[in-house]
């Protein structure tokens, strides 16, 4: 394989990913400049991968007249602990009703209605006021496909089962060329230059033993960015969901999310024995925050008192089988297929990393460090901060992921967009890289996976200390070194799943490091990232975020403030009556 | 490896009861159809030789035609509240009985048919 | 292989054989109690308008029922398409109106 | 499910476009066990190049369908007990799509009748008006609520023998995406939509065999709303062809 074998296209945008980020992308870059070529390159097939499509409990937005802006940006803040970058939490809340409507006139999704014909909009955890808009508990099911027919009925250059391998920049480094593919049904390599790349691949925590991602997601963006040495900011916020379901090994189900709204419905949660345990930790009970309820979990999981399989229960069915199969039918159904009993017995949970709140640094119109490169959606950091409210996933990726558009378009109009001529040295090091497994003695990669998932949830999971975390950068420098001496069986690149697993782990094992080590960094507790080492929660005024980036061999870990250029801590954009409201 | 085929088989999305009504009105047509031609030339032949048409309906009168042309009613019958059922289903408002409604076609074209042979013996 | 405009032709005609079919196996049922013969049928039949009408309606409307019926086959089993498709169709009812024709004046004039 | 409990015996279909045929393993058997986790298994422990496909492992992709002993399913979410006849699974690739490889179907030829029916909304308001006040309970949002929850999976196009006879149907996820947009009072495709599903690929096709709506993992009928369209399509002929 040399470079003179790669199949090449250009493409004045090109955009990494399609899920919320990537199709709304795709859909502004059109409508800005519908002379311009767009192509959309996709790991999975377009609007069946990603985990936008999986959203089930809705879409933050200020719509109602006692509802605002403001205070959805305050719940945002105050829910991230007050590290968000505040002028991407204000673009985010600000833009937020202008892409419901988008969604709602132009898209053509249709959410729940009130009687009366006007949007419904539920509770979600951590905010002060109602505005989840929703489509029963499939909501993401009703935004992707109708982002897909309008994609698909468009002149965009899809690229459908084509993963992404490495951004090429020019000759000088200082700007990017384009992007490197395999075709995956085919297994041949292929290089889209492009005056401007958006990356959207969606983040996506699937290094831990129970995780809720789309099992397409492997972390490949951010492992991407880091290599070309791009700052990564928040790397230690995971947000574990408390309540995934715990099916056993071998079975793709594990880990899975069963729906916030079981617990806020009255769910119980019980220990191996059948004992109610969640009082013990706090006085909300179950119905405490996600990590709260995480971390009650998984202390209850360390001193024993656990289920066969080593979670514990979920036990809906003092509320009554009929009132639990009406209100959370889709979920009774899931839970039935899998064999288990929803309404009427128990089902056993464990906590499972569901969102990653970290991500590439980027300025609020999703321009990233390198020109010609952009990310918007979970590949972004900064708009979460510490802590990602409910709702607001989906929001990021549909508001960023259209301002991406956008933004491409414009700055292509200005003096930034020329085609650049590749690297050629490192597309070709970069081929030879994506290749590496097929030269080694085959082995076990699916054995190294369960390795990385185990060895993440036990040293850099729920609960972290100085010593966990050090054990798992060791224990990761360890099983990278393994990784890179495992080979593939079967030579055929085409369609070759178990190539891709290879590749899929070693961006966990990158971006893995970078958690680690970010989290070793953070010595305080901050929303989603716990030391059991220092509990105390820093002073938020003196909020500082980490940013990690590769120099040369190893990862840099460095600490910058806040700009609290919105909002000052302790203080509220909300004036007196905001206030009270907010505390009634 | 068994023997190599272009792209493999399903099947059991058939047999289901609808579907089977679906073949049923397909093959009870495609009889009709190619009894009524027979049919209209035996009458024609009132215009060319009136006995030859006489002697065909005393042919009709061996029992095991009668049998036959039972058949052939209880065709038509399946065929036609087949077809009603089929008529319903796309021209009323949606039904959830579908299964009923294709028993019900099917024991009506049976008592039709009944019905024919009773008063033909 | 069928556009509304077959499928609706299909179905009105339909919808007129229904009735006419009704009444031709009740005709039967109650002709073959005693016997059929030729001088009964056409006693019934020749010179009888309504009976005309009747097995002309019958006629017309099973030769484009029957013929989109077997069209519709030709192209899901037998594989006929374009121009031989519809030659078939128009065959199947030309075919099916004339014999039928020839059967309705034979009994009825 | 007699016999040897602790091993299914399956054959899976290995193959491209030029041919192929079946394979046989012999995979553990687990308490929760689906489908897809016995493909996965195969993948994972005995046949490191076999091609499938999958994304959300909860049936909310739609990517997972496979044929399972005869029929459609979606296999992420159809637990090995409820199929496995004796023990015994064979699985292949989803039919009337062209085969890619081994158990991976090209998607293509559906998504492009999805388009062709006419299934892309069409905008009457844009980003700078409210929300349509429409009521739930009113009887076209009714109508179109109990189609729209399709994850275009591709059973119901698969267990389709219309399809299967004539290639050039546009099938039943792509005509009943078609009926809740012309019950979707804020469209404004209406005329396009409706010439599209009544030409010659289009709505008057289907027998209404019924089993799209037999094997739908969603509970969906696409039979009722292909009827609409019929009727739809139908009342606009006589109008305008009568
Ligand atoms: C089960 C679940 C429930 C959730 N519920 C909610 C909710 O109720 N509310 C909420 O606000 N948020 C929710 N979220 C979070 C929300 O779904 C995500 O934050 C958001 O959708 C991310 O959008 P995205 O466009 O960045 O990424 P995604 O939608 O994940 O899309 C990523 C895309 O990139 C592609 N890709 C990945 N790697 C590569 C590569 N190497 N090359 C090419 N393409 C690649 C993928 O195939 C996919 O198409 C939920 C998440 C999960 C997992
Ligand atoms: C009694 C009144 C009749 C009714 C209500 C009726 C109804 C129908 C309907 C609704 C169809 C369409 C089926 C589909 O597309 O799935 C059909 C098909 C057909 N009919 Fe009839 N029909 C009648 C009489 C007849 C007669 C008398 C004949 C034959 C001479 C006939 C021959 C056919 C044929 C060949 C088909 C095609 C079968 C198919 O497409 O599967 N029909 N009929
Ligand atoms: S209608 Fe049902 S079977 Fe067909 S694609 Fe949609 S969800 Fe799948
Ligand atoms: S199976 Fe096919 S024939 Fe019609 S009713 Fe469903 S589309
Ligand atoms: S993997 Fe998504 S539906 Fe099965």
């Amino acid at each position: 394989m040399t470079v003179a074998d790669v199949g090449r296209r250009d493409t004045d945008i090109l955009i990494v990913g399609a899920g919320g980020a990537g199709l709304f992308a795709a859909l502004h870059a059109c409508r800005a400049a519908p002379e311009l070529s767009v192509t959309i390159a996709v790991k999975g097939l377009l609007g069946k991968s990603g985990c936008t499509r999986m959203v089930q409990g809705g879409y933050n937005v200020a719509l109602s007249p006692g509802d605002s802006v403001e205070r959805h940006f305050m719940d945002t803040i105050a829910g991230g602990k007050w590290l968000p970058h505040q002028a991407m939490a204000w673009r985010l809340c600000e833009t937020a009703p202008v892409r419901i409507r988008e969604l709602e006139n132009e898209i053509g999704c249709f959410f729940d209605r009130n009687p009366d014909g006007t949007l419904h909009q539920k509770a979600f955890a951590g905010q002060s006021f109602d505005r989840t808009v929703h489509k029963g508990d499939l909501t993401g099911i009703e935004i992707v496909n109708r982002l897909m027919e309008q994609v698909l009925a468009r002149p965009v250059e899809r690229l459908e089962e084509h993963r992404a391998l490495a951004l090429i920049p020019d000759r000088s480094g200082g700007a990017l060329a384009g992007v490197l593919f395999a075709d995956m049904r085919s297994g041949e390599f292929r290089f889209v230059r492009a005056r401007t790349v958006l990356l959207a691949t969606g983040g996506g925590p699937t290094m831990y033993r129970y995780h809720t991602p789309s099992g397409d997601k492997s972390m490949d963006g951010l492992a991407m960015a880091l290599r070309r040495g791009l700052p990564l900011r928040d790397m230690e916020m995971v947000q574990f969901h408390p309540t995934g379901l715990l099916a056993g090994p071998e079975t793709r189900m594990t880990g899975t999310v069963l729906e916030e709204g079981l617990r806020g419905a009255g769910g119980h949660l019980l220990d191996g024995a059948g004992r109610r345990f969640m009082f013990d930790h706090d006085g909300a009970g179950e119905r405490a925050t996600r990590d709260i309820v995480s971390r009650a979990i998984v202390e209850e999981m360390r001193a024993g008192r656990t289920t066969p399989n080593g979670g514990v229960y979920l036990s809906m069915s003092h509320l009554g089988p009929d009132r639990v199969q009406d209100q959370f039918g889709g979920m009774v159904r899931r839970c039935a297929d899998c064999g288990f009993d929803l309404a009427a017995g128990r089902v056993e949970v464990v906590p499972t990393a569901h969102y990653f709140m970290g991500g590439l640094v980027c300025d609020p119109y999703t321009r990233t460090g390198l020109p010609g490169l952009y990310v918007a959606g979970e590949d972004a950091g900064g708009a979460h901060g510490a802590n990602r409210l409910g709702g607001n996933g989906v929001a990021n990726s549909t508001v960023f992921g259209g301002i991406a558009g956008d933004t491409m378009v414009a700055d292509l109009a200005g003096p930034g967009g020329p085609f650049r001529k590749a690297d050629e040295d490192l597309l070709a090091a970069e081929i030879d890289r994506a290749l590496h497994p097929f030269d080694r003695p085959a082995g076990d990669v699916h054995a190294l996976r369960r390795r990385l998932m185990d060895l993440m949830w036990e040293d850099a999971g729920v609960l972290r200390t100085a010593a966990g975390l050090e054990r798992a950068l060791a224990r990761l420098g360890d099983l990278k070194t393994e990784l890179l001496e495992t080979g593939l069986a079967d030579p055929g690149r085409a369609f070759n799943l178990t190539w891709h697993d290879w590749l899929n782990l070693r961006s966990l094992v990158e971006v893995a490091e970078a958690i680690a080590a970010a989290a070793l960094e953070r010595a305080d507790s901050c929303g989603a990232h716990y030391r059991e080492d220092f509990p105390d929660e820093g002073d938020p005024a003196a909020a500082r975020f980490t940013v990690v980036r590769r120099t040369g061999g190893g990862l840099d870990v460095s600490r910058e403030p806040v700009n609290f250029s919105i909002v000052q801590p302790g203080e509220s954009l909300l004036g007196e009556d905001h206030a009270t409201l907010a505390a009634v | 490896m068994t023997a190599s085929s272009a792209a493999p088989r399903a099947w059991a999305h058939r047999g289901h009861p609808l579907w089977i009504a679906w073949l049923v009105h397909r093959l009870s047509g495609l009889a009709l159809a190619a009894f009524l031609p027979v049919h209209f030339l035996v009458l024609g032949l009132a215009l060319t030789d009136p006995a030859a048409l006489d002697g065909a309906l005393r042919w009709m009168d061996n029992p095991w035609v009668k049998a036959a042309e039972t058949g052939l009613v209880l065709l038509l019958g399946l065929h036609l509240f087949g077809g009603l059922r089929l008529l319903a289903l796309e021209f009323l408002p949606w039904s959830p009985r579908q299964k009923t409604w294709a028993a019900a076609a099917v024991a009506l074209s049976c008592a039709v048919s009944a019905g024919f042979l009773l008063s033909a013996v | 292989m069928t556009g509304i405009r077959l499928y609706m032709l299909q179905r009105i005609s339909a919808m007129v054989l229904a009735p006419l079919i009704v009444g031709h196996i009740v005709t039967m049922i109650v002709a073959v109690q005693n016997g059929l013969s030729a001088a009964e049928i056409l006693g019934r039949t020749q010179g009888s308008l309504w009976w005309g009408l009747f097995y002309g309606l019958f006629v017309a409307a099973v030769s484009v029922h029957a013929a989109i019926g077997l069209r519709t086959v030709a192209f899901e089993w037998l594989k006929l398409k374009g121009l031989a498709l519809d030659l078939f169709g128009w065959i199947a009812f030309a075919g099916l109106l004339a014999l039928g024709g020839r059967a309705v004046i034979a009994v009825v004039l | 499910m007699t016999q040897d409990s602790d091993t299914l015996s399956v054959e899976v279909w290995r193959g491209d476009a030029r041919g192929g045929g079946y394979v046989a393993y012999a995979v553990p058997r687990r308490e929760s066990q689906t489908v897809l986790d016995v493909v996965t298994w195969i993948q994972q422990h005995a046949e490191p190049a076999l091609a499938y496909r999958f994304a959300c492992r909860v049936g909310m992709c739609g990517s997972c369908a496979m044929t399972v002993n005869g029929a459609p399913r979606w296999t992420c979410r159809t637990h090995v007990r409820r199929v496995a006849k004796a023990g015994r699974l064979r699985i292949a690739p989803l039919r009337n799509l062209p085969v890619i490889r081994d158990l991976a179907a090209d998607m293509a030829p559906f998504f492009d009748k999805w388009t062709a029916a006419g299934g892309t909304f069409a905008p009457t308001a844009t980003r700078d008006d409210p929300a349509a006040e429409i009521a739930p309970q009113s009887p076209e949002r009714a109508a179109a609520d109990a189609g729209i929850e399709c994850i275009n999976c591709a059973v119901c196009y698969a267990a389709c023998d219309t399809v299967a006879m004539a290639p050039d149907y546009l099938g039943p996820a792509a005509l009943n995406r078609a009926w809740t947009l012309v019950n979707d009072a804020r469209d404004g495709g209406q005329a396009g939509r409706l010439k599209a599903v009544s030409g010659d690929g289009g709505c008057a096709n289907c027998h209404s065999h019924q089993s799209c709506a037999d094997l739908c993992p969603n509970g969906l009928n696409p039979t009722a709303a292909i009827a609409g369209l019929k009727r739809r399509a139908g009342r606009a002929w006589l109008r305008g062809g009568a």
